[in-house]
């Protein structure tokens, strides 16, 4: 393992004022629901996929929960969120509906892109999230754009969200949309979700200096660097970054670092590391971790959390039923959405 | 009532019309607003609107392409500005792989109205990277509009059209054709995206063509005229949509057709043009085959002699049209 | 002698060979090393030629297209991967502008002889932004050469001369062929761009295409020689150099002629081979009009019916042909 | 005036070494001829335009010249040099003839471009001047592939070279490049001439942090910033900088704060700043400044100098006699230069 992640450990107590008030715990409530649909849906979907049941390719970041749950959680619902190729927690997080999603994944018309856009294009601008999308570093120009309308029309309580790999950093289009938000002091929160590979390219091969968070000082932006698997310690640096950009200074850089235990999509045959490694991020699981938190500073029980656990992934199971009962898009719906 | 005025005032024109009338529609690209843009066609408007909704932006064509597209996606109505439309190939991801897809790809969850102004063509000096006639690239792109307008009367109207599509429109100004005059109506008009126009009739001969290349078309076809050739000269103003009936129509009619444009023949919309006549009932009232003319194979080169060459110009299309009777 | 091998083996062999024979070649891109490429093409390439000669970049298009272009400049022979040709949008000005413009630019003293390989096309439920089949954009710029390889056999011999050649060729290769296999012989062989192969000798009617869906005309062939109609399939190979000939001594011998190509009908590169038969001494042997098939004007649908019916498929070729005659 | 330049007086007579070796008077010779050339050059070329002799357009960089002199003097004749649309005085420095590239002003045949590419293209392979790029960012990611060509090569003592602007620090394409060159610890110079517009655009409008030697943090990539109207700190800052390059540590960027006393191109109205502003910098001319140290230090004679600057004038005037004498090239030259 290279990089800043090895210094990391995933020991969510740190950083954490007590004592904890009940939104708190709410919130924590939240998180952990959503980083079990999150886990749930993807292992769901990786099986769906080992099944033949799924068409095409899907990027599953399992592992990474705690970094959608803990951001999208300190966020509110009219923040714009744009999220990632790897995108399914933050499409949970931001609040779209597992049945839909799981219906778009198997291209069905109740999909929540009417089965049109798959797996690398989930997205509900009904509820602010504008999705995933297939080309790395389009996502931050987009998002500068939200930003702006937001800024045009005065709407002051409304940030725009972009999350990107540590891959990602390195496209142009990303340096273009960090000055662009910088230098008209946008409210747009960068969110880098440095798993310290792209694809299978280690960071330390594509970045002379691997501290992403670098990338924000030419822009006289902040930054901080997070443990990515440390939910509780997301959430607080989330909530802090918000109210900054919130506060009408401009953009800001949080660099959260983690690491994906699945394959970078169904043909990655993990050549590029070993099993070791992938079996000591097992350990630093960030939902294990936030379990260890709730139970020992006895927020939750062992059986609550089992419970949220069970629900979640009864609803994942429905969200399945759901998909695979409803009908594929007709020939008639396809050239709907072409024009408005 | 009608005024004269040059088709970069009936740009400005169209664009101040549609910000007074509604105010979601602001305006950005690299400078536009002190200096007015590389041919000034925003002059006054930073006057008039103020640095809010007419902005500067850094030499960074992704992020303001990109922004447009964002700020769009959340009913905004953008206009940005390309400095020169050889720009589109840093850019060319927002312009046809977000910005027209988008709406698709979120199963028609949200709307692109966004319009991408950028002066387009050659036959200033400006050479390979500055010269090009890239149209055929964009309106391969499903989801997209592209507009080229030949008159301050068409630039205006379809403009003001193109803001208020909900989808996003590339509009394709036409360099050389700045500084040329127009009588336009002082009443607000709009022209519909789709609808050719046939700037001459004629029965002889049907030239298809947009842009620049109308205004040479309609000089070749006064000199065709001379020697007793009625030639129709149809302008379609939008590749897409694009009239295909118009144009069926016009060929039927005449039974030849040439079809110019500024763009590289090769590979050139001309093609699509060509392919949608040689498929379609037009095919049978034929009387010669169908003929192109575009640029030479070749980037656009500095020396004016050259550059000439390599463009269509009026003694050219004389030529084909004469050679296709 | 000869062996059979699949579509990707066959780049891959070609890739190697020109790598031993020439130390100026050198191979780089997304994920090429340890992950051999998203289709795995490049399979051994990392410890046959070891991290200097194979070389994983960051997801910099730009800057690693360019990196190519400088080195070509100066007398390396770059090849060059693009992860999913769709994204040729983000580096397309290196693409289009600089490599194909700079020998031109700069009046002949410099060449730029970079091969760019790129995996094209649909079929594979990979959506919007990584199906297309945007050959048409390139072969629009003058400079560039444009290959599409339908066979082991064609992509193993053409990739080797687009090696060699010293002008930057876009090399499209065909994602849904990879797996698929063909006879290659065991010694060294070239294909020279530009020349079409007639794939199907016939006489009732041409299919003009590329890429997969010769393979597609192939069967549909198959299927109409059952009804008594003899096809003859030319696949062109390369879009630029384009060998008209052929094009055109074939279809003036069958009389009809169904151009088809997997990307968006409208504006794609059929519009060209439709014009340039139109405009030929073919025209006037033409039995009925031309006729294209290209893909559905809309984006990429992922679900898998959706997608199929947006594509030219067997049996639309099938019932094209059938119109025809 | 905005930026980091206001605060830059162009006293030549700092950072210089004592005493001056015979090497460095001879450098000094030839800075004080190229920034002649590069000056009477320009002026022509203005001159010609206004009398609608030239066509299309150019973009003069008058009292920028220190830049392209005092960096290239301290390159050597095998290094790659990549120029701007603002490039005639680099392609002097590099060693250009003004002959042909007068010659290529005026689109003629003798051209160096064989009248094909024009002032914005201006390049001159056989010397290592790969030219002006039309495109801002393009010479960039470019120049990354002469110096991995070079690399390849093991040709130890050659660097490649790009001259950008301030404005062109926010393309995409140059952030790219600078990380590839960063991470494959590439001999290439990033050379910013900072003339504080891009076009008609202050520097302030277009970044939060007019810094751009910050730029280079990100990458682990030292850089500096330098007087860019003293040709001589100029000089000896790219000479430590072509040291620390050629060593093989890897990329440097190298900024240099100028004005442009011309307009942006021939169609500035110079609505975007003030008479006042363009005055105070005729002020601080570099060549001025430069004749000032030369006679003040004795290195040489007014006679010296003014005689050499003469020389300078005649040259560029015998080049307008050239080109004007040459052909234009014929129709049959035209498609020669396509494909090789
Ligand atoms: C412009 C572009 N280049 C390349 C790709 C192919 N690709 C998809 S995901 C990926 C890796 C991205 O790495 P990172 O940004 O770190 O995100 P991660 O996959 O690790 O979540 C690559 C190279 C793409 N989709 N778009
Ligand atoms: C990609 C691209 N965008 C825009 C332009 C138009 N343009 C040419 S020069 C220029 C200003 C460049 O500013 P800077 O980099 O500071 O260089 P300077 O002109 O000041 O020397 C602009 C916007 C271009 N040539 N290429
Ligand atoms: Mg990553
Ligand atoms: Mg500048």
């Amino acid at each position: 393992m290279s990089g800043k992640n090895s210094d990391h450990t995933s020991d969510v107590t740190k950083n954490i004022e007590e004592p904890i008030s009940k939104e708190l715990k709410m919130i924590m409530w939240q998180m952990w629901i959503d980083m079990h649909l999150a886990r749930y849906f993807e292992e769901r979907v990786q099986w769906l996929f080992s099944k033949g049941l799924v068409h095409g390719t899907t990027h599953l970041g399992i592992g990474e929960e705690a970094t959608a749950a803990g951001t999208i959680a300190a966020m509110k619902s009219q923040d714009y969120v744009f999220g990632t190729h790897r995108g399914h927690s933050q499409a949970i997080a931001k609040g779209i509906d597992v049945k839909y999603m799981m219906a778009e994944i198997l291209a069905r018309k109740t999909g929540v892109c009417k089965g049109k856009g798959g797996s690398m294009h989930i997205a509900d601008p009904d509820i602010h999230y504008f999705g995933a999308d297939g080309v790395l570093g389009a996502s931050a120009v987009m998002c500068v754009g939200t930003a702006l309308a937001t800024r045009k029309r005065k709407e002051e309580d409304r940030i725009s969200v972009v999350f990107f790999g540590d891959g990602t950093s390195n496209e142009g289009a990303t340096w273009e949309a960090m000055n662009l938000a910088a230098v008209w002091e946008l409210p747009v929160l960068f969110v880098c979700v440095n798993n310290t590979y792209g694809m299978s390219t280690p960071i330390k091969d594509v970045m002379k200096d691997t501290d992403i968070a670098k990338r924000a000082y030419p822009f006289g932006m902040p930054a901080k660097t997070v443990d990515g698997n440390n939910v509780l310690e997301v959430y607080h640096a989330s909530v802090e970054a918000r109210e900054y950009v919130a506060s009408g200074k401009g953009p800001m850089l949080l660099v959260e670092n983690t690491y994906r235990i699945s394959g970078h999509s169904k043909s990655d045959g993990n050549l590029y590391r070993t099993k070791e490694e992938i079996e000591s991020w097992k350990e630093k699981c960030p939902i294990k971790a936030f379990r260890k938190y709730l139970v020992e500073n006895e927020l939750f029980t062992e059986e609550e959390l089992d419970k949220a656990a069970k629900t979640a992934a009864d609803e994942i199971e429905q969200a399945e039923e759901f998909a695979k009962a409803s009908p594929e898009p007709s020939f008639d719906d396809l050239m709907n959405d072409v024009y408005a | 009532m009608m005024k004269e005025i040059t088709y970069a005032q009936a740009i400005n024109d169209a664009m101040c019309e549609e910000m007074i009338r509604d105010e979601t529609v602001f305006f950005m690209g690299e400078d536009i607003a002190e200096y007015c843009g590389a041919f000034g066609v925003s002059r006054g408007m930073l006057e008039k609107f103020g640095k809010d909704r007419i902005m500067n932006t850094p030499i960074s064509e992704q992020a303001f392409v990109g922004a447009g597209i964002g700020a769009a996606m959340v009913g905004m109505r953008p206009i940005v500005e390309l400095m020169f439309s050889d720009f589109m190939c840093v850019c060319f991801d927002e312009l046809v792989n977000e910005a027209p897809k988008m709406r698709f790809m979120f199963g028609g969850k949200v709307k692109v109205p966004m319009v991408m102004r950028t002066p387009s063509g050659g036959g200033t000096g400006a050479a390979a990277q500055h010269s090009q006639s890239l149209e055929a690239c964009l309106a391969h792109f499903p989801g997209l509009k592209v507009v080229i307008p030949s008159t301050p009367y068409d630039a205006k109207g379809l403009l003001k059209t193109a803001i208020r599509d909900d989808n996003p429109v590339m509009f394709l100004e036409q360099k050389t054709l700045y500084r040329t005059k127009g009588m336009v109506p002082e009443e607000e008009y709009t022209i519909p995206l789709g609808v050719a126009d046939v700037k001459r009739s004629g029965t002889d001969c049907s030239i298809i063509t947009y842009g620049r290349m109308v205004q040479m078309s309609l000089e070749a076809a006064e000199l065709l005229m001379e020697e007793g050739i009625n030639v129709e000269v149809v302008d379609i103003r939008s590749l897409v949509p694009l009239d295909h009936k118009t144009m069926i129509e016009s060929v039927r009619k005449t039974r030849h057709v040439l079809i110019v444009h500024e763009a590289v023949q090769f590979g050139g919309f001309g093609g699509e043009i060509a392919g949608q006549i040689a498929d379609s009932e037009a095919f049978y009232y034929l009387d010669a085959p169908i003929r192109r003319l575009g640029a030479l194979s070749c980037p656009i080169p500095f020396n004016p002699n050259l550059e000439k060459a390599v463009f269509p110009t009026v003694e050219k299309i004389v030529a084909q049209v004469k050679s296709l009777l």
